[in-house]
């Protein structure tokens, strides 16, 4: 990979601030548009981005393969967890006014917790997805 | 009347177009492109369904009282990511096809097959 | 938790999945899917008790009650498809074991069975929910991981066969989601029971009219009826062993449920049958399903093919029951649907057999295999035996029933080509015996022992399953007419 | 939109139709922003634009980025086409007219979201609101559905032969 050096200083420097804006997103998904999915694509393309200026390689040791296909089951065992927790302590699946003593905190907490599952899944998900393409090898058959 | 229904229309014709990319054409990559443009025509028709005139985004706020309805953007917002997961694998196959038969063109690989039979 | 068992059905094999992937080990995944298919069947027997002693269970996702939330309702119809999906989908998971070590290596074994516990959950989650929209979302999961299964065959044909399922099957997708996009538009709602109540009230219009047409269209193109087969029969040749007699067995099923599904509960009988000219459709299309692919299944060297053109024949048959639209009709396509599921999950269990050892299934390279391998062949042609319905065996009961209907109806040409069509199964079953015991086993020919016991043992248990449903036909009968009498009633 | 979409059609040169296809989707964004949805609109903006694009790109650097053959109308797509179009346009003609407030959609559920969802989950995104609460049935399958994109990827692309020389994959 060649090197440029403004589009590593720059890329570098824009890193931090996709990654905010993913978090805002994800968080701020309650009040303003935005959700897990949206904050998902976001933090993916930060290292996206990351890869393509730095190659594959080096952005694989940030984020390891492991740690990636951890948190794609992770996400889903969230979200499915939360609904089976609500089973457990009595309510329906995914019926979060059982999570909490008042059920609007419990709706909020619940809410809270799925979108963070679809963003972790999301992420991992994206991520893995085009490393998988840009580390593929050529080999034909 | 017609301008009524001119947005569905131009929608149908939106649509009709990504179908006919997906079923006419033999390269495999330009399918792919085609389901895209088919699906997202249907995304644009779902939301034109929710659509109130003088409506406003449905985020619930101070000032406003008519909103579009929210009902449409949730489904869509799940088929988009079906959409995605469905591209992503579909282009994975691409790329083994390409390494299996060395070309991504339909009529090609069914030569090949057909050779082989 | 007898009260959570609709959703518990869909959600252990929905959990089951990624801990799967977690546990990496090959037998502990193995383990996983194993414990996740055994216990959803489990669940779907003590549904089907349920809904027959107490009627239909209705299960709010998240506490909001329909049509606001999304409702899952298990009545006879998807309680019974349910049963069949999980019942074959646990039986042939100690088949899974050897047949997938051997056919994919051990590396990847873990991401196999994950693929198949999400394929099994999308199947149940969509016979199992009441809304239209989630209907579509499962039946994403499922296809997205049939894709998978699919293109991960040994050929390189396997991965074009994915491929255009996965072009087809998302068309047919995109049609079904315009479909409900129009119904939605139309009457403001997603539930089904809510749409049926509603679309009554609004009649036929237009917009009705062309949702059904855009709905019909994308069934019939995942339920692989004639013309919309073409995905199916690579799909099913090239996918490993135990991918096809899943598939063969369930996949088609569950999308002929939504058919039923969506012609008697959402859609009145009156609607279906009477405004639109659907069951002059259906028949001549079944007709024509069960007559061009039984023949073009009697040219197939390849014989996971053959059997592949033969599900699209029987796929025929289910049709043309349906067609029928009367009570008697629909128990012989519920009750066909049941006996081919167990039947052709047999087939392509002893086919998988047969790759095990041999590698291979061209019928050229079997020649004298009656000799070299009994027990398997014994039960392909017992299945095969089925699929022409000779008497004794489940094949039989249904097309009887299905004639009968046919009679009833008073459209008695279609029973006799029902009879006319078999000959063309007797053909190509014909073709199978001919080759395994008539002719001699090449001289040539390695040493091959039989298939070991944890494949044959399920095997076994399908094809005898067939036989026994073919004697005491209580069970899946009762189960077939109630259902019919549960759907038809509806309209009326 | 339209004229992007005639260009991709005719074009044969795939670069310039992933970027069509991009272009496409960022139109389809803007105009969910005029249609009110911009919870949608920001997710096809960075989905079709952004995800689809790139992977689509990756794919071109895969494989090849020409289509070989000139592409000639074919008479039988066509028809269908034209045929599935028709039923369409005869669909809508009974509709409600667009923008209309007394359309079913926003008369019978939909209404309901929104009075109810901000008190029930103190979530004033009615969007969210019903995408994580109303229906998170239905984004724990979307949830899934991504999941199973992922392990399928993986599967088919995963440098697996490095492994197999260690194991016994018999599969190339």
């Amino acid at each position: 990979m060649r090197s440029y050096l403004v589009l590593r200083v720059v890329s570098k420097l824009l890193m931090p601030f996709i990654l905010l804006f993913a978090l805002y997103v994800q968080f701020h998904g309650d009040f303003g548009p935005g959700g897990g999915f949206q904050a998902g694509v976001i933090f993916a393309s930060a290292f996206i981005l990351y890869a393509l200026i730095f190659g594959v390689k080096d952005a694989g040791a940030v984020l390891p393969r492991g740690i990636l296909r951890f948190g794609i089951a992770m996400g889903v065992l969230l979200y499915a967890g939360v609904g089976v927790f609500n089973l457990l302590v009595g309510g329906n699946f995914l019926d979060y006014n059982v999570m909490a003593k008042d059920p609007t905190l419990g709706q909020h907490l619940g809410i809270w917790l799925v979108e963070l599952g679809v963003g972790l899944t999301v992420a991992s998900v994206m991520v893995t997805i085009f490393f998988t393409f840009a580390g593929h090898r050529y080999r034909p058959q | 009347m017609f301008l009524e229904y001119f947005n569905y229309w131009i929608v149908v014709f939106l649509m009709m177009a990504g179908f006919y990319i997906v079923i006419a054409h033999d390269n495999l990559i330009k399918k792919i492109v085609g389901l895209n443009i088919f699906q997202a025509s249907v995304f644009v028709l779902y939301i034109s369904f929710g659509k109130i005139t003088g409506g406003t985004a449905p985020i619930i706020a101070e000032g406003f009282s008519v909103y579009s309805n929210p009902l449409p953007h949730v489904l869509i917002l799940t088929a988009i990511v079906v959409g995605v997961a469905t591209t992503a694998l579909g282009l994975a196959l691409v790329v083994r096809i390409n390494e299996a038969y060395g070309t991504i063109e339909d009529d090609e690989i069914h030569k090949a097959d057909e050779e082989e039979d | 938790m007898v009260a959570h068992f609709p959703a518990l059905l869909v959600i252990i094999p929905l959990i089951g999945a990624p801990i799967c992937m977690l546990v990496r080990v090959r037998d502990w995944s193995w383990a996983v899917a194993t414990i996740c298919t055994w216990a959803s069947f489990a669940i779907s027997w003590l549904l089907l008790q349920q809904v027959i002693s107490d009627g239909s269970i209705s299960y709010q996702m998240g506490g909001w009650a329909p049509p606001i939330g999304i409702e899952y309702r298990i009545d006879m119809a998807n309680a019974f498809v349910m049963l069949i999906v999980t019942g074959i989908g646990s039986v042939i998971m100690p088949y899974a074991r050897e047949s997938v070590r051997a056919e994919y290596g051990v590396r990847r074994v873990y991401f196999f069975y994950t693929s198949y516990l999400l394929c099994f959950c999308g199947l149940l989650g969509v016979a199992a929910t009441g809304d239209a929209f989630n209907l579509f979302v499962f039946l994403e999961i499922n296809s997205l991981a049939t894709y998978v299964l699919v293109g991960m065959g040994k050929d390189r044909r396997a991965l074009t066969a994915a491929y255009q399922y996965l072009v087809l099957g998302t068309i047919g997708a995109t049609f079904i989601v315009i479909g409900i996009g129009l119904l939605y538009a139309e009457t403001g709602t997603l539930n089904m029971y809510d749409l049926a109540d509603r679309i009554e009230k609004v009649g036929a219009s237009r917009t009705i009219g062309a949702a059904f047409a855009f709905l019909v269209v994308g069934i019939s193109l995942k339920l692989a009826l004639f013309p919309l087969h073409l995905w199916l029969p690579n799909a099913y040749t090239y996918a490993p062993s135990m991918v096809s007699a899943f598939l063969a067995a369930t996949a088609t099923k569950v999308a002929v449920y939504v058919l039923l599904r969506f012609l008697f509960s959402v859609f009145n009988i009156e609607l279906t049958f009477d405004v639109l000219p659907l069951d002059y459709i259906f028949a001549a299309l079944a007709v024509i399903a069960m007559f061009a692919a039984s023949t073009v299944a009697i040219f197939q060297e390849n014989l996971k093919r053959m059997l592949a053109y033969s599900s699209v024949a029987q796929i025929g048959y289910i049709v043309l029951g349906i067609s029928l639209h009367n009570a008697a009709g629909v128990t012989a396509s519920v009750l066909h649907l049941f006996n081919h599921a167990i039947i052709k999950g047999g087939m392509f269990l002893a086919l998988g057999c047969i790759v095990y050892r041999l590698g291979t299934v061209n019928i050229h390279h079997l020649q004298g295999i009656g000799r070299r391998m009994p027990l398997t062949t014994a039960a392909l042609v017992t299945g095969g035996l089925g699929l022409i319905g000779v008497p004794l065996t489940a094949g039989f009961v249904s097309k009887w029933y299905l004639v009968i209907a046919a009679i009833e109806k008073g459209w008695w040409p279609l029973g006799l080509l029902v009879l006319l069509s078999s000959l063309l199964a007797v053909v190509y079953v014909w073709r199978i015996v001919e080759v395994a015991y008539m002719k001699p086993v090449p001289e040539n020919a390695e040493q091959v022992e039989e298939a070991p016991s944890s494949l044959l043992f399920p095997t076994f248990i399908l094809i005898g399953a067939s036989i026994y449903f073919g004697i005491d036909t209580d069970l899946p009968l009762d189960a077939a007419i109630e259902t019919a009498k549960q759907l038809t009633g509806n309209g009326e | 939109m339209a004229i992007t979409v005639i260009a991709i059609v005719k074009i044969r040169n795939l670069f310039a139709v992933v970027m069509l296809g991009s272009i496409f989707s960022l139109l389809a964004a803007a105009m969910f922003v005029v249609l009110d949805a911009v919870d949608v609109a920001f997710t096809e903006a960075s989905v079709g634009a952004g995800i689809s694009t790139v992977l689509a790109l990756g794919t071109l650097a895969l494989t090849t980025d020409r289509e070989k053959k000139p592409m000639h109308t074919k008479l039988v797509p066509l028809c269908v086409v034209f045929l599935t179009g028709a039923a369409l346009i005869y669909g809508t003609l009974d509709l409600a007219p667009f923008g209309s407030k007394n359309a079913p959609v926003h008369t019978h559920v939909g209404p309901t979201y929104l009075a109810e969802a901000q008190e029930k989950t103190t979530v004033p995104n009615v969007v969210t609101a019903v995408l994580a609460s109303y229906r998170g049935y239905d984004t724990l399958g979307e949830v899934t559905v991504i999941f199973t994109a992922g392990i399928g990827v993986i599967l088919l692309l995963g440098n697996w032969r490095r492994e197999r020389d260690s194991g016994d994959d018999q599969n190339a």
